[in-house]
């Protein structure tokens, strides 16, 4: 922290960037002990939901078994049942599980799609970016929560991947002006220059060149991104406008408690959910922020 | 300065023709007719087909839309087929209901972010910082939803303090003083919990500016004119980051849009997110249609005002 | 036939504005340029900020489009609209921040090899061989093969910058502004490697600077443009003996004298050009502030002045 | 008291970097007149702004060691209130980039008002425009009442760097300090600039130091003229006697590394290596004895300290007796000395 206040004439020595990123970004994880505590937790909490679901049935949990409606934890059911009497805990586990994989399914399609659509925008700029990047600007203000429940209820039929499709159809554009205006950054660097006058094709400076030096803004952003989607499936789930039925998610078992009587004295359905939407999202975004700050040169701590 | 505004305007304009336009097609692919509300979408698909025959909504598309626009631009979005009343008349208490509860929570917003940040950015790296920054992050983390249910719970069903529904308690007179003491009872549950949370981006917006300008060489310059620590915080550094704060003023209009359909959900507040998830879910489309697109220009608006604040504050753009 | 000549060479950068964004002007980034370099000898391109010396140069590379005139390497014109022979092997650019020209994520390997990769079929083997040479030819050691550019100090990475540059045998090497962001001492280490290689390679440079010293150091011959114009172009003797149009003169006047005895005397030059700048502006720019065309006043010295009569 | 209007003694200013302190200015001793220019001349990484920042105050988290007296303070050991009653009125500062040291949201007018505000508390805010007027017309800005009200960004450098100096000279310092006041400029508006300070000098009485990489710039404008390297004044004359007769190898290094006047020399001298870095700098000996490793390890001195060769003129270690260019022999060498 001292070095940032200082003022020398010799700071063109100093190298503003470096090219083994990775080695900075462990090292910065590993110095921030809430990151650290955050990514072992994280990988624990996954692969934990994805090695038991392997054992579970998903089937088996949502039929409802009328004979067991809202029992309390006990020995028969580890976190009590719900008013179909169906498992919590399998339910749990099912739901972290298919909350996850869209999480980053959504987040991987976004990111592919958002980085190639800001690398094309800011690396040719001109006309070419100005329409591009007016799409943008309306995509983003548009009630884009408003419009996915829309698409989610008239969509004949829904899907799981229906529903990640209209997600990723409405978040791509937050990356795209990210990667944007970075790429344009770049891409006015003389050794984007450079390689023009050595012969190289636009695509060949754009994926080779540009692309490697976005990497870090990348990551970045898709981690933070990912926190965001985990948290805006379980949203629509909470609301109804998520998960089909049939596919059990962490925000499906909290919309049980949006019944005043599940909220105030059945906790067993609900809170359980809610911790774990809360340590999962924090488990990412703490790991986000510690790599932010450490590709952020200026706010890295060593 | 006026060039740009008018300048923004001129992509105002399309905005809003092109949110029609998609608010159109949304509303084609709906059941029944979700422009006029006057079909029940869930009669069998030949019913529904022999109907729009009679009520001649099969014109040419953009015969429909014209009509609809025109509709729209004298205050007529149609008929609510479930409540049998106009769209503009359901809407009208509902749209003031969330109004004051928007105007609310942008309120808190600000009082809690200015202060936070200011200190935060301030005093970077003090105990005071790392609270705060602490705060931010758990917010920055926890889903609204989430945390209005728990707000719920604790503040409205466990201690008691604060209504679990509706916007006004029954039986008041309007316009007396106690009615609106109750409005303000139901209203401030929902906007601390939902201020709470958006909060964090402005402070952290706030921080991060602050920390930004207090390394900049004009202050060093305001440091060799002789002026004091808290002139150069007050006239150089705070005054520099707070402009962009203003700018973002707009900006959180949309975000709000999102937030008021969770939380007047869980709350039971009859606002306009309320009246958007119920008719979804009552099928009644025409419904839906109005109130996306009222939304939908409202944060096309949003988007407006920022721009034009920021052009008012910053010269580097108010002169071009 | 002149081994590289342009002709009226204009670049010009439109300027969007109004209500609807359109294009309502254009900045003459370079307004009816001419001039021609022979092969082995040094150009030197000499213009303050907004001058359009480095316009000139990027667009002889193709790094900026034509909006007018002709440039001819070895007879051949270059830049056509649509369809671009390649002038890309024989011109070669070094750039002037000596930090932002190379890729930070990419080894010295990859920076040097990439015009190789473009143009010539090497095997892994050969490339490396190649860029050893190459590095070896700028004096760096080849254990550098596999660093970042990170690593090194500016002058180290100007010598990769001007390995890349030498890599596919170019003729001519544009070199804008190659040392102003080297401090003196470094500086000379630059400027005199670019002085062995362009005997060892018999290279011809067009050397684009603010900085009169070393062009004089550098140059045979010398062009000096003010706002997108030539104002005088000839040999060094011609421009530093006897300097002719009114900026040149202002030019030289402003170059401090490195000797402290001369203090006096180049204060007092200094205020005869600038009364002479005062009293004859008109003779030297015409309504828009902008140099004449050229007037020749030897073979080798021309001066941009309004047509006699 | 002598006529002297600043002493610095013994400096040393050190940074924090991880756990270590280190010296970008090391045991800097000097003087400055009163109407006197000293100019500090150096490569970057020398410490030259480094320093300029010490006597000014300027350095937030520097550990400061030993004096500074200006007046009838010591700027090393002052309290923040005192500090800023001198800053800006008794000593002021130009700075290198223009664009950057001034407030891009503020109107350059005021920016330089805030200077007179901060010093005359019984000035009405018309004496006070007025004065900006009039210090607008005195540093060369064609129209003053426009320009009072425009923003930085509509100005062009060399204009900026005059509104810098009309905040620098609005209340008639004894002190001024340039820091690369010229940089940032081209070539006709530095000439232009330069002539400005020196004017102002006349006009003021003060004491100027001009902090610069450019040895022309030095030659031009200064009375007296020291060399740093990595910290340390090397070589410290007058501007004559510095130019006539260099004595430091690394002054004699940079100016034979210069493009000269005469077009003979076709090579120009190369320093061996790099500058080291703050955390690289050799903590005993002679700092520039690893970029002339030709001359033998004996004739630099353990601890180098400053030796007065000629009155007035000082040259620290005893290397510069026994330094020759390598492409020259060692006899020619010692009849050029002498």
């Amino acid at each position: 922290m001292e070095s940032k206040e200082i003022k020398l004439d010799d700071t063109q020595h100093v190298a503003t960037k470096s090219p083994s990123g990775f080695s900075i970004i462990w090292r910065e994880i590993v110095r921030d002990k809430i990151a650290l505590v955050s990514l072992i937790l994280l990988v624990l909490i996954t692969s934990f939901v994805y090695g038991i679901s392997l054992f579970l049935n998903q089937d088996e949990i949502v039929t409802v078994d009328l004979f067991a409606i809202h029992e309390p934890p006990g020995e028969d059911f580890l976190l009590g049942t719900d008013y179909g009497g169906r498992d919590i805990f399998g339910q749990l586990i099912i739901g972290t599980r298919n909350s996850l994989s869209i999480g980053i399914l959504v987040t991987l399609m976004t990111g592919v799609i958002g980085v190639l659509y800001g690398l094309v925008s800011g690396y040719f700029g001109g006309t070419i970016d100005n329409i591009m990047m007016r799409i943008v600007d309306f995509f983003l203000i548009l009630p884009f929560l408003m419009i996915v429940i829309v698409f989610v209820a008239i969509v004949p039929k829904y899907s799981v991947l229906s529903f990640s499709l209209i997600m990723t159809a409405f978040l791509w554009m937050g990356i795209a002006r990210l990667i944007r205006s970075k790429a344009l950054q770049e891409k006015e660097l003389d050794y984007a220059q450079a390689s023009k006058t050595l012969g190289s094709s636009n695509l060949k400076i754009m994926l080779t060149q540009v692309l490697p030096n976005l990497s870090s803004l990348i990551i970045v952003t898709m981690t933070l991104n990912l926190a965001a989607n985990i948290g805006l499936e379980s949203g629509l789930s909470f609301l109804g406008f998520g998960f089909p039925e049939s596919t059990p998610s962490l925000g499906t078992l909290l919309s049980y408690a949006r019944n005043p009587q599940t909220l105030e004295y059945r906790w067993w359905i609900w809170v359980p959910a809610a911790v774990l939407i809360l340590v999962l999202m924090l488990s990412v975004n703490n790991v986000g922020q510690a790599l932010k700050r450490a590709t952020d040169a200026r706010q890295r701590r060593g | 300065m006026w060039k740009f505004i008018v300048r923004r305007l001129f992509i105002t304009l399309p905005q809003v023709i092109l949110l029609s336009v998609l608010i159109f097609l949304m509303a084609q692919m709906m059941p029944g007719d979700a422009l006029s509300g006057l079909i029940d979408p869930n009669i069998d698909p030949a019913a529904i087909e022999q109907q729009r025959e009679n009520l001649g909504l099969n014109n040419p598309w953009y015969v429909q839309y014209t009509d609809w626009i025109t509709g729209a631009l004298q205050g007529d979005l149609g008929q609510s087929f479930r409540y049998k009343m106009p769209v503009t008349e359901l809407v009208e208490q509902r749209l003031i209901n969330t109004f004051w509860l928007s105007v609310a929570t942008l309120l808190i917003t600000y009082i809690i972010a200015i202060p936070l940040g200011i200190t935060s950015g301030r005093y970077n790296d003090s105990w005071a910082d790392q609270m705060i920054t602490g705060y931010t992050y758990i917010g920055f983390a926890t889903p609204l939803f989430i945390f209005a249910l728990v707000m719920l719970w604790v503040f409205g069903y466990q201690l008691g303090w604060f209504p679990t529904g509706g916007s006004v308690a029954p039986g008041l007179e309007p316009g007396s003083f106690d009615y609106v003491l109750s409005k303000l009872q139901h209203l401030l549950l929902p906007a601390i919990s939902m201020a709470l949370i958006t909060t964090v981006n402005t402070v952290q917006y706030l921080r991060s500016e602050i920390i930004d300008t207090k390394q900049k060489d004009f202050i060093i310059t305001a440091r060799a004119k002789g002026a004091s620590e808290s002139r150069v915080y007050n006239r150089h550094i705070l005054r520099n980051s707070l402009l962009p704060i203003a700018a973002f003023f707009g900006f959180e209009i949309t975000g709000l849009i999102g937030g008021t359909v969770f939380v007047e959900n869980i709350f039971g507040y009859p606002g306009m997110g309320d009246l958007f998830i119920q008719s979804i879910l009552l099928r009644d489309y025409s419904v839906v249609t109005a109130v996306v697109l009222l939304f939908g220009i409202a944060s096309i608006l949003g988007a407006l005002i920022s721009d034009i604040i920021l052009s008012l504050v910053d010269p580097r753009i108010r002169i071009k | 036939m002149a081994f590289l000549k342009v002709e009226d060479l204009k670049v010009h950068f439109p300027i969007k504005g109004g209500l609807f964004n359109r294009t309502i002007g254009a900045i003459k980034a370079v307004d009816g340029v001419s001039f021609e370099i022979e092969q082995g000898k040094t150009y030197g391109l000499v213009g303050e900020s907004g001058s359009g010396k480095t316009t000139t140069g990027r667009a002889i590379v193709g790094l900026n489009e034509i909006t007018e005139g002709k440039i001819t390497y070895e007879g051949e014109e270059l830049n056509i609209k649509g369809k671009a022979i390649d002038p890309r092997r024989d011109i070669q650019m070094i750039f002037q921040d000596p930090y932002s020209s190379l890729n930070p994520k990419k080894r010295v390997l990859d920076i040097v090899a990439e015009p190789l990769r473009n143009y010539e079929k090497l095997s892994r083997k050969e490339e490396r061989q190649r860029v050893h040479e190459l590095l070896e030819q700028v004096g760096l050691s080849p254990e550098s093969i596999l660093k970042y550019p990170h690593e090194f100090s500016g002058g180290q990475r100007q010598r990769i910058g001007v390995a890349r540059a030498i890599a596919l045998k170019p003729k001519l090497i544009i070199a804008d502004e190659p040392v102003s962001a080297l401090d003196v001492s470094v500086q000379a280490q630059v400027l005199n490697f670019m002085q062995d290689i362009q005997k060892e390679l018999n290279l011809t440079y067009l050397f684009i600077s603010h900085d009169l010293g070393i062009v004089k150091h550098m140059c045979d011959e010398i062009g000096i443009m003010y706002k997108g114009r030539y104002v005088e172009s000839g040999t060094k003797q011609d421009i530093f003996n006897s300097p002719q149009h009114i900026y040149t003169k202002r030019l030289v006047a402003a170059i401090p004298d490195i000797d402290p005895k001369k203090r006096e005397e180049k204060k007092q030059f200094r205020q005869e050009v600038q009364t002479e700048y005062e009293q004859s502006y008109n003779d030297y720019f015409d309504n828009e502030g902008l140099a004449y065309g050229l007037q020749s006043v030897s073979d080798t010295h021309l001066v941009a002045l309004p047509e006699k009569g | 008291m002598s006529k002297e209007l600043l002493e610095i003694k013994n400096l040393k200013t050190s940074f924090r970097i991880k756990d270590d302190y280190y010296a970008a200015v090391d045991d800097v001793t000097l003087t400055l007149n009163k109407n006197e220019v000293l100019g500090i001349v150096g490569e970057s990484g020398s410490g030259k702004s480094a320093l300029a920042f010490s006597v000014m105050g300027l350095h937030n988290r520097a550990k400061i060691e030993g004096n500074i007296h200006f007046k009838d303070a010591d700027i090393a050991n002052i309290s923040p209130a005192k500090l800023n009653k001198l800053r800006g009125d008794d000593m002021a500062m130009i700075f290198q980039d223009p664009l950057t040291a001034l407030n891009p949201l503020m109107p350059v007018g005021d920016q330089i008002a805030e200077a007179i505000l901060l010093h005359k508390k019984d000035m009405s805010t018309k004496q006070r425009r007025n004065k900006v007027v009039d210090l607008l017309n005195k540093v060369g800005i064609p129209r003053p009442e426009h320009t009072y009200d425009q923003f930085p960004h509509e100005l062009s450098g060399g204009m900026r760097q005059r509104i810098i100096i009309a905040t620098a000279i609005a209340n008639q310092p004894e002190l001024l300090i340039a820091d690369e006041p010229t940089t940032a400029l081209d070539v006709t508006i530095q000439a232009q600039i330069l002539d400005l300070i020196r004017d102002l000098k006349e006009d003021m009485n003060a004491g100027i130091i001009l902090i610069t990489h450019d040895l022309g710039v030095v030659a031009e404008m200064a009375d007296r003229v020291a060399v740093m390297y990595a910290g340390q004044i090397v070589e410290i004359a007058e501007v004559g006697a510095l130019f006539d007769n260099p004595l430091h190898p690394y002054t004699r290094s940079l100016l034979n590394s210069m493009p000269s006047e005469d077009e003979a020399q076709d090579k120009l001298h190369v320093i061996q290596g790099i500058v080291p870095s703050l955390q690289n700098l050799p903590r005993k000996g002679c700092r520039f004895a690893a970029r002339i490793p030709w001359v033998e390890e004996s004739a630099h001195e353990e601890n180098p300290e400053l030796h007065e060769v000629t009155p007035g003129h000082f040259v620290r270690c005893t290397c510069h007796n026994h330094f020759y260019f390598p492409d020259e022999s060692k006899e020619e060498q010692a009849n050029g000395v002498s």
